[in-house]
């Protein structure tokens, strides 16, 4: 069946959901969003989703836009203040967060804060909303709807959410050995981090992907292992559950 | 009970000062206290503190009229409609003050200050270039498990403006939507104003006393805005108004275009 | 969604362990968790350490019967009724450890607790020795304004046992009364219970979910047990029994008298 | 007309709260609660009024035993926590507490904790409940209802409760300048403290009750002014409201 970037990354987001998980999904994300209500539906019903509109385990008819909307709200179980989600963290009970990025590094560093000198910036980001304290101490995957050497660079300008920071021990050196980003999904690629040196490392192309293609858009040298599979493609079932649920195709907004 | 039904006019201009620390419900495009906005930047107010999470058209408006000195923030976007222009040129021209914080550390900064304790350990932020860059995020060891984590200072806003479902005359809340950071707002704040899309009778709120998320005496001022928070959206009552906000981001694109806006939606519509 | 309820002997054998830190809810004579009080009894668990801000018979109940080797409080009491006797006994022959806290500490390291925390600054404290005593409250000087403030630990309770209105078989749970200290210690403890008068059908947990206090993935057990909080009250459903309190009163004043009671109450009922 | 000391006692404490105030009652606090009914019907329609029940401005029609009972939600406006009045507290807005104590000394110091040593104690008593924590920093009223030399002694063993310490400036000295007892109200008289030494001070004693029966039931020496008036008795129109709402007479018994 023939599918989008977007169902494919959808797809495999939701895979990084285990039955049982506590995930949250935050603003301006709507294929996390997706990603949730797929794997919650699908193959992991006992995971508890989380979201910017405050709810619990909402099961809407249709996706919002905004990510923080109210039709998010829908068939929801309970109201629960982004703060005590942040609390559960804390206390170590989040399983994963979903995490963008206006630039990657080697070591899974994001940015989203400045281009050029912090006080003086070239460009003003938004702010990394999260990440500066759910990095600090929580499994991230991050994703990246545009693969391409602007985002993806040798070292960020400045790390609002911490990946491996210098890589090997870096973290545990710093006390903060517990998490870090487990995935990058792109539209081109799944990548993770080699376990020693903590550089990203490629998993998986995308159908019609080859590895040259990652590698052009990538402006660090990525780790290439001897086999590089192509990335298995969303279930005709995945599919449709998407294209029903989105039928004003939020999912594509990032691709804009 | 005080009867603190006014008017819009009357409670920017009595509660928000000049240089006030002023921390704004809602969250992206929905529920923010719109309403409240235009009127701060009709009444030309100067030197605001803003403090808030996830924001995105009312920063970025209060920003760009001039009205805001320095920001506490986590993320200011205007989403899939691009960087927040104002909050960007401003920023980059060197004409607001930042005081860049993540989720966690702006919400329990509230949540502080609605405690009354002047700061609050959090976990996180340790090997990120926010923390090394911010003045109200340091380092700290329990002193109990020697455990590193950083201490976030309570922000203690002065005014928190939040839009609401409901209210009665003297104050009770009734919140029917996504909480977001509003009650730990409006329990930060020393001032408090609610914009609200219905007033009920007082005996409604003694009906249902568990639905009243904030009681009168943390409320300063209640008014009643119907589509208070247009074009943001407010849970069962609307959503928000693509179109404008879309509007809004390319207009603001220039100082130009941004007062075209301000000339449309705020200082002819009141 | 896994379905939780179970039999409350069940629920005490697999979640309550010897040497546990256990959080009770309610306050003084008002929904405590009495019938799994009297489990715990039953199944002679030992060497808990009791956490709960003012207790009464449910805490001298379990330190009259052996299981206690702690206790955290601000108070325990029989209020009217006198000291509480089996606290008080234990507490005079050295039998039991107190971790003697004020209402402001012991709630705030439940708070803390709930919120991840290993420790929390509050005000007061200062001049008590109380203070002088406590190994869970110590001196804190606030790193930003240079206030003078105490530190207190977070208990991290291991159990925490509520007595609540309704619930669904998952462990949803609706707190209709008084909240106290139960909705922070339900998501303070790493295991918790939840007694509940009713078992509703999920389908009313989604019809309301402002009123869902505790979501499922706090709690651990729920079981039905109607009256579950007798001789305290339970809000709208029934007040307390000040007959049998006053009885548990007169017979604990002796070990002899003590053992007469749980004799007729707690190992006659089972 | 004809009045019980409970009555006068209630009276005189509802006269501490003042229009506009915010006051806590507490556990096992049956005069706090009927002082606080009282005020709120009387002369300060616009206090506000915590208690242990967790409700704000209950207007029972018949007063519980058990201070936190549940006939004290009837007519409520909202449940709030105590952590959540304790944070008021915190932040300087809570007005007034009323504390009760097994023993309170010159300086009003309270002790609810220990008889005897602290850690081998002759009677261990049940502790301070919110006294620690609110006297650091909170103006409280002390009741007492039975006024004798064992409750009022020179120099309490045990500080629970924060009074002025060892008087003078000792708070100040501590950093804690804010706060400190107000006044003490027992079944024979008002006394508040001398505001230079802080030592407790008689104010006026009960109609019945002599200047001598005060020193006589005070273990240590309390500042006797040259006038001391007769306490001003409750009204009719308060004593009738009292009975009214308190028809089992929950004001008697800590006189039992």
């Amino acid at each position: 069946m023939e599918y989008k970037v977007s169902e494919l990354m959808i797809s495999l987001m939701a895979r990084e959901i285990k039955d049982g998980d506590k995930v949250l999904q935050g603003l301006y994300s709507p294929m996390p969003m997706l990603a949730c209500l797929l794997a919650k539906n699908f193959h992991a019903p006992n995971m508890t989703y989380f979201n910017t509109a405050d709810v619990v385990d909402p099961n809407p008819t249709e996706v919002p836009f905004s990510t923080a909307g109210p039709k998010l709200q829908e068939n929801c179980i309970a109201y629960l203040p982004l703060a005590e989600v942040f609390d559960l963290a804390q206390k170590g009970e989040l399983s994963l967060i979903f995490l963008g990025a206006a630039q990657v590094d080697m070591y899974g560093n994001t940015n989203l804060s400045v281009i050029g000198d912090y006080h003086n910036p070239k460009v003003r980001l938004p702010g990394g909303a999260a990440s500066a304290y759910l990095c600090g101490f929580m499994e991230t995957v991050i994703w990246i709807p545009k693969h391409n050497p602007k985002v993806f660079v040798e070292k960020v300008p400045f790390i609002t959410g911490q990946g491996y920071i210098n890589g090997w021990d870096t973290r545990e050196r710093l006390g903060i050995g517990r998490g870090g980003p487990r995935k990058v999904i792109t539209n081109l690629c799944v990548m993770d981090f080699e376990p020693k040196t903590k550089r990203m490392r490629l998993v998986s192309v995308h159908p019609g992907v080859t590895v040259e293609d990652v590698v052009n858009n990538t402006g660090f040298e990525l780790i290439i292992p001897e086999e590089v599979p192509t990335t298995a493609p969303p279930t005709p079932e995945e599919i449709e559950f998407i294209r029903n649920i989105d039928p004003n195709n939020v999912r594509e907004i990032e691709f804009k | 009970m005080e009867r603190k039904l006014t008017t819009l006019q009357e409670a920017i201009k009595n509660l928000v000062n000049d240089g006030d620390k002023l921390a704004l419900g809602g969250v992206g495009r929905n529920r923010c206290p719109m309403d409240a906005v235009r009127e701060i930047i009709r009444q030309g107010k100067k030197n605001l503190h803003l403090i808030g999470r996830e924001k995105g058209i009312d920063f970025d408006m209060l920003i760009g009229a001039g009205c805001v000195s320095k920001v506490s923030f986590a993320l200011v976007s205007l989403e899939e409609f691009g960087l927040a222009p104002n909050f960007r040129r401003f920023a980059q021209e060197g004409k607001i003050e930042l005081d860049e914080h993540a989720c966690g550390s702006i919400i329990n900064s509230i949540r502080a200050s609605a405690m009354g304790i002047p700061c609050i350990p959090v976990k996180g932020f340790i090997g990120s270039d926010v923390l090394r860059h911010s003045k109200t995020i340091k380092e700290f060891i329990c002193p109990f498990t020697g455990e590193k984590l950083v201490l976030v200072k309570a922000l203690n806003p002065d005014v928190a403006i939040i839009h609401a479902h409901k209210a009665d005359e003297y104050g009770n809340v009734q919140l029917l939507g996504s909480p977001w950071e509003d009650i730990y707002m409006a329990k930060a704040a020393k001032r408090v104003i609610v914009t609200v899309e219905e007033i009920i009778p007082h005996e409604e709120i003694k009906e249902n006393p568990h639905l009243t998320a904030i009681p009168y005496f943390y409320v300063s001022a209640v008014v009643h805005t119907p589509r208070g928070a247009y074009p943001t959206s407010c849970d069962s009552y609307y959503n928000y108004d693509d179109d404008n906000i879309k509007e809004y981001a390319q207009l603001a694109r220039t100082p130009e275009g941004f007062q075209e806006y301000l000339k449309k939606y705020v200082f002819q519509s009141c």
